[in-house]
């Protein structure tokens, strides 16, 4: 199916919850409202025309006004693709966890969680992930985050 | 021809001729020589292993087309006392929450049961230390004391990783400790004797071989033997991918090198013991008789470390599978039949 | 004697499996939970290697941050400089000229028979066979020889350019690769010899640690694992990037979706690899290597994901570029972290030696999952 | 074990003693230097090359050096790889658990500064000598499998001018 065709039926069934975003190699692309992912994640995973299968990667994002989380899906059986976010506020940002509709978020979102400090509700295991045991220092990928022996290099001119 | 055993039997009949003219008596005699008996074995198996080790290395590293050890002497040939005397240099570390006794005595154990076998075995004609009536009984009997001493090492060490490969031991050398002796006893129907000498004695030409008479019960000596002394494919009690060491993970030092050297006194016992029992022990043309021992005897070890490197590993329950579903019913098979036609 | 029959009970206990662990290929840590031999259950922790590789992208100019691509997956390099700079380059429409694309396809394909190679060896080895490691780094050294010819390192290459590569082949590097496949197919078929018709072999992967396709897709797993469950899966195939369209090769996969499953699929695609590479040799056109870049590179605004068939499963890089020479942001999906994901799914109720061979037969790299 | 320590320095001391103790400190020295067995310690990228070290084309059996995977029977310990702030406490205590005498080699530039790894990195420890103490650096990234026995050789070296009396 082409992008275009899964982007027609996508908004037919979510009117005004969509709107476009632009990732090069993964069209189409949505911004979804974090109210509806779950439903909306539910929905393209079930239907018989687009049934997403995998869960390919997702990857969270800070920008000077927002969080983005964004997820990238693909279909075995229709070799389609599609990605799509959500925006969260710079304050206390939290979203449904995916990881009963699609199991391969688990580790993504406890990685996210980790490194961002978004909050997925209802994750089945919330531990930390990557950052060793005791780590108090904050978020680190957030853009404003520095630490303790944390040196930016230099830049060289 | 050169016998040795000749030579150690004019060297205690002129001992015996000299305490007698001195009027000592005849007890000190025997006291010394059993002494000097027993130095004797520890010197020649220390001289065995030491060889053996350098040799495992050697016949791995050309079989992985590499060399092996080349920079301490010609070809390495000192790598083994190196190592030995580095070992006996380390720190000798005892786990804080270890069992102390039972840690300490492991390895002796273990060492002095492998040892202890060495007295029934003959090197060569007349080279035996004490030719019992009930030899490879006593052998039999006497290496399996090791798997006491894998298990305290195990249970001692408290670690889970040694216990899990002390349990492992204990149970792989129980289950084939099974089909070995039934497939000794083969041989032992066919020689009408349990002494050792008396086993040889009966093979005095290549056709009277009894690995001819009995290829199965080789066989299965072979493989239960090669589970005995815990070598692949049969080494899940130290698979180091597994358990990192197994029962000996918290060993170090000396102590570390007792097992060591166990396992390779051990892989020897076993192919003296095959020598003996199926290729017709030190008989042989032209050669001094304990040459052809350990000719044979070296021939059955590059075998059982070729096995080494090249097969993978079994897993425990398969292990104790093949024992008890495969070997043990083809062991009394094989026994049946060697009874009907002896 | 019921009495006392009851009072024998088992119970079950705790074993800390790595971060230091011959079996878990660098600094995986597993939490056993095991009954006896039997794995009950078991936790893995992850991020002993985690050496914050994303957030040093986002301060390194896109040129200097190449090299770094290249310790995400030690044992593929050139996987991973080929998905960054076929990333920047679609993101800023840098055209590559085809001689880099045939070269970039013959270095990745011989990376890719150098990593299997690394996972054959480490795997016999899990399995307690001693020799074929030995056999498949003497083999792999011949490739590194290649490489180091090529661009002088033996493991961290640098070697893909945005735009095309650093250096051209040298004028033997032809003939000697020619050399070397005709030397390596024998010598899979040597490694055949000694594990496929293995009796103990067989017995220790036939019907271990079966995966079945849905709980793989599920859990993203991707590569030789997912193909080993019989999905014909392959990017180079189905979804054709660089010049992988202009080669005949086929893609192995299984049925059983067992440990041995997994094991035949790189065994055929190392022979592939070859294939490939041969053809590649064949048919190398003469011309530019490398497209003019800017000193100053600077990519559109914008933001992309593309993938590569890495050895080890999807490799997927996600930019998003501000306009700046340094990335705003930069996501690595690497297929072990995904394929990491199923071991304690499928490793319940084996015993240890089996989740040795499972873990073995995953294929996980560490510092893919940690990053 | 205070006297047995003390020996050597007594020994020293008696006319033609110290032709005992150097002939002690040659064989003993050359023992552990011929000797090494290798904690199996690989981390990240170096942990290939230090494989591959060990394989056909380069052979650390030469050497006679082979590895062990446990800590208590290692004499020498190649970290090879990124050490992390995560993995540092686990170095630290395998390297407890070693018994003396033991060595270290630090492989490549990230055990020596954090290498490629020391600006904005928040979880690299930036150089293994922050933990434990390193007796041969080995720099490169990774090092060639011929600098890492270039280091083992240096390491051969330095074990060589050890004194018996230096124990008490």
């Amino acid at each position: 199916m082409s992008p275009e065709d899964i982007k027609k039926i996508v908004t037919e069934r979510f009117p005004d919850k969509l709107k476009d975003a632009k990732i090069i190699g993964f069209e189409p692309s949505f911004i979804v409202e974090k109210d509806i992912l779950l439903e909306f994640c539910r929905y393209i995973r079930d239907s018989k025309e687009l049934s997403f299968d995998l869960l390919s990667c997702m990857s969270g994002a800070d920008y000077p006004d927002r969080f983005e989380v964004i997820y990238f899906l693909f279909s075995f059986t229709h070799k389609h693709k599609v990605s799509f976010k959500v925006q969260l506020p710079k304050e206390n940002p939290e979203v449904d966890s995916l990881t009963p509709v699609f199991p391969s978020a688990n580790w993504y979102e406890r990685e996210i969680a980790e490194l961002f400090g978004i909050k997925f509700k209802n994750h089945p295991d919330p531990r930390p992930l990557l950052l060793p045991e005791g780590w108090d220092e904050g978020y680190p990928l957030r853009k404003d985050w520095t630490g303790k022996d944390f040196k930016r290099m230099p830049d060289l001119k | 021809m050169f016998e040795l055993g000749n030579l150690f039997k004019n060297i205690y009949l002129w001992a015996e001729n000299l305490f007698y003219n001195w009027g000592i008596p005849q007890i000190i005699l025997e006291l010394l020589s059993m002494v000097i008996v027993a130095g004797m074995i520890i010197g020649f198996i220390t001289l065995a292993v030491l060889f053996l080790v350098w040799w495992e290395r050697k016949v791995s590293g050309h079989m992985q087309s590499r060399f092996g050890p080349m920079r301490t002497g010609w070809h390495g040939w000192l790598q083994t006392i190196i190592d030995a005397i580095k070992l006996i240099l380390k720190e000798d570390t005892t786990p804080e929450n270890a069992d102390k006794g039972g840690f300490f005595i492991a390895p002796i154990i273990v060492f002095v049961s492998a040892f202890m076998a060495y007295i029934c075995i003959p090197f060569g004609k007349g080279l035996i230390v004490k030719d019992l009536n009930i030899g490879i009984l006593y052998i039999m009997a006497i290496t399996t004391f090791t798997v006491i001493g894998l298990l305290t090492a195990g249970w001692s060490s408290n670690n889970k990783y040694s216990i899990l490969g002390g349990f492992r031991s204990a149970a792989q050398i129980i289950s084939y400790e099974v089909p070995l002796t039934l497939s000794v006893l083969g041989v032992v129907i066919l020689a009408q004797s349990l002494s050792m000498q008396t086993i040889t004695n009966s093979q005095k030409h290549i056709w009277e071989w009894y690995i001819w008479r009995q290829p199965v019960g080789f066989l299965i000596y072979l493989v239960a033997g090669i589970a005995e002394i815990n070598r692949t494919p049969f080494d899940i009690p130290e698979a180091e991918q597994e358990l990192v060491a197994g029962y000996n993970v918290e060993y170090s030092g000396m102590k570390f090198a007792m097992f060591f050297f166990a396992e390779y006194t051990n892989l020897f016992l076993v192919s003296a013991i095959a020598t003996t029992l199926f290729l017709g022990g030190w008989n042989g043309p032209f050669l001094p008789s304990w040459l052809w021992f350990f000719i044979k005897s070296f021939f059955l070890v590059f075998v059982i470390m070729w096995f080494k490197w090249t097969f993978p590993r079994l897993r425990v329950d398969q292990l104790m599978g093949f024992a008890w579903k495969f070997l043990l019913p083809l062991a009394f098979i094989n026994l049946i039949l060697t009874g009907l036609f002896a | 004697m019921n009495q006392e029959i009851s009072e024998i009970y088992t119970e079950e206990f705790f074993v800390n499996m790595g971060p230091q662990h011959p079996s878990t290929h660098g600094v995986l840590r597993l939490l056993l939970k095991m009954d006896g031999e039997v794995v009950l259950d078991m936790v893995p922790h992850v991020g002993y290697l985690h050496r914050s590789m994303e957030k040093i992208a986002e301060n390194r100019t896109y040129f200097q941050y190449i090299p770094y691509t290249d310790r995400i997956d030690y044992s593929c390099s050139m996987f991973c400089n080929q998905g960054f700079v076929m990333t920047v380059e679609k993101l800023a429409n840098v055209p590559v000229p085809e001689r880099a694309e045939y070269i970039r396809v013959i270095m990745v394909e011989l990376n890719r028979i150098a990593s299997h190679l690394i996972w054959l060896g480490t795997f016999s080895l899990d399995l307690g066979a001693i020799t074929p490691f030995l056999y498949c780094f003497r083999e792999r050294e011949k490739i590194l020889d290649l490489f180091e010819m090529t661009c002088g390192q033996r493991l961290t290459y640098n070697y893909m350019r945005i735009g095309g590569v650093s250096r051209d082949i040298t004028p033997e590097f032809i003939p000697m690769t020619k050399e070397f496949v005709k030397y390596f197919l024998p010598r899979v078929d040597e490694y055949e010899d000694i594990l496929t018709d293995n009796p103990i072999f067989l017995s220790r992967t036939k019907g271990i640690g079966i995966l079945d396709q849905e709980t793989a897709i599920d859990n993203g797993v991707t590569g030789p694992s997912l193909r080993g469950t019989g999905l014909k899966w392959d990017l180079r195939k189905n979804e054709p990037y660089s010049i992988y369209d202009k080669f005949d090769f086929e893609i192995p996969s299984g049925k059983a979706s067992d440990v041995w499953d997994r094991y035949t699929v790189r065994i055929k695609e190392m022979r592939e690899s070859a294939k490939i590479v041969l053809q590649a040799l064949e048919r190398i056109p003469e011309g530019p290597i490398k497209t003019k870049t800017a000193a100053v590179f600077k990519p559109p605004e914008g933001e992309i994901y593309l993938r590569i068939e890495a050895p080890r499963g999807e490799m997927g890089f996600y930019i998003v570029s501000d306009g700046s020479p340094k990335p705003y942001r930069v996501k690595i999906r690497t297929g072990s972290f995904s394929n990491l994901t199923v071991l304690p799914i499928i490793s319940r109720g084996w015993k240890i030696a089996d989740l040795v061979a499972i873990f073995g037969s995953l294929d996980v790299v560490l510092p893919e999952v940690d990053r | 074990m205070g006297v047995m320590n003390k020996v050597p320095v007594y020994v020293e001391k008696l006319p033609g003693g110290a032709i005992i103790t150097a002939t002690l400190d040659d064989v003993l020295n050359y023992a552990r230097a011929s000797s090494m067995w290798y904690l199996l310690f690989g981390l990240a990228c170096c942990a290939v090359e230090l494989m591959a070290t060990g394989a056909s084309r380069y052979d650390f059996d030469r050497f006679g050096m082979f590895f062990r995977a446990s800590p208590r029977q290692s004499d020498l310990m190649i970290v090879a790889g990124t050490l992390t702030k995560k993995m540092a406490p686990r170095l630290k205590r395998l390297y407890d658990q070693m018994p003396e005498p033991k060595y270290v080699i630090a492989m490549g530039g990230c055990l020596i500064t954090g290498g490629p790894f020391h600006y904005d990195s928040y979880s690299v420890e930036k150089g293994v000598d922050h933990i434990i103490p390193v007796d041969v650096y080995i720099p490169g990234c990774p090092p060639r499998p011929e600098s890492l026995l270039e280091g083992c050789i240096k390491l051969q070296e330095k074990i060589k001018t050890q004194k018996i009396k230096d124990w008490a």
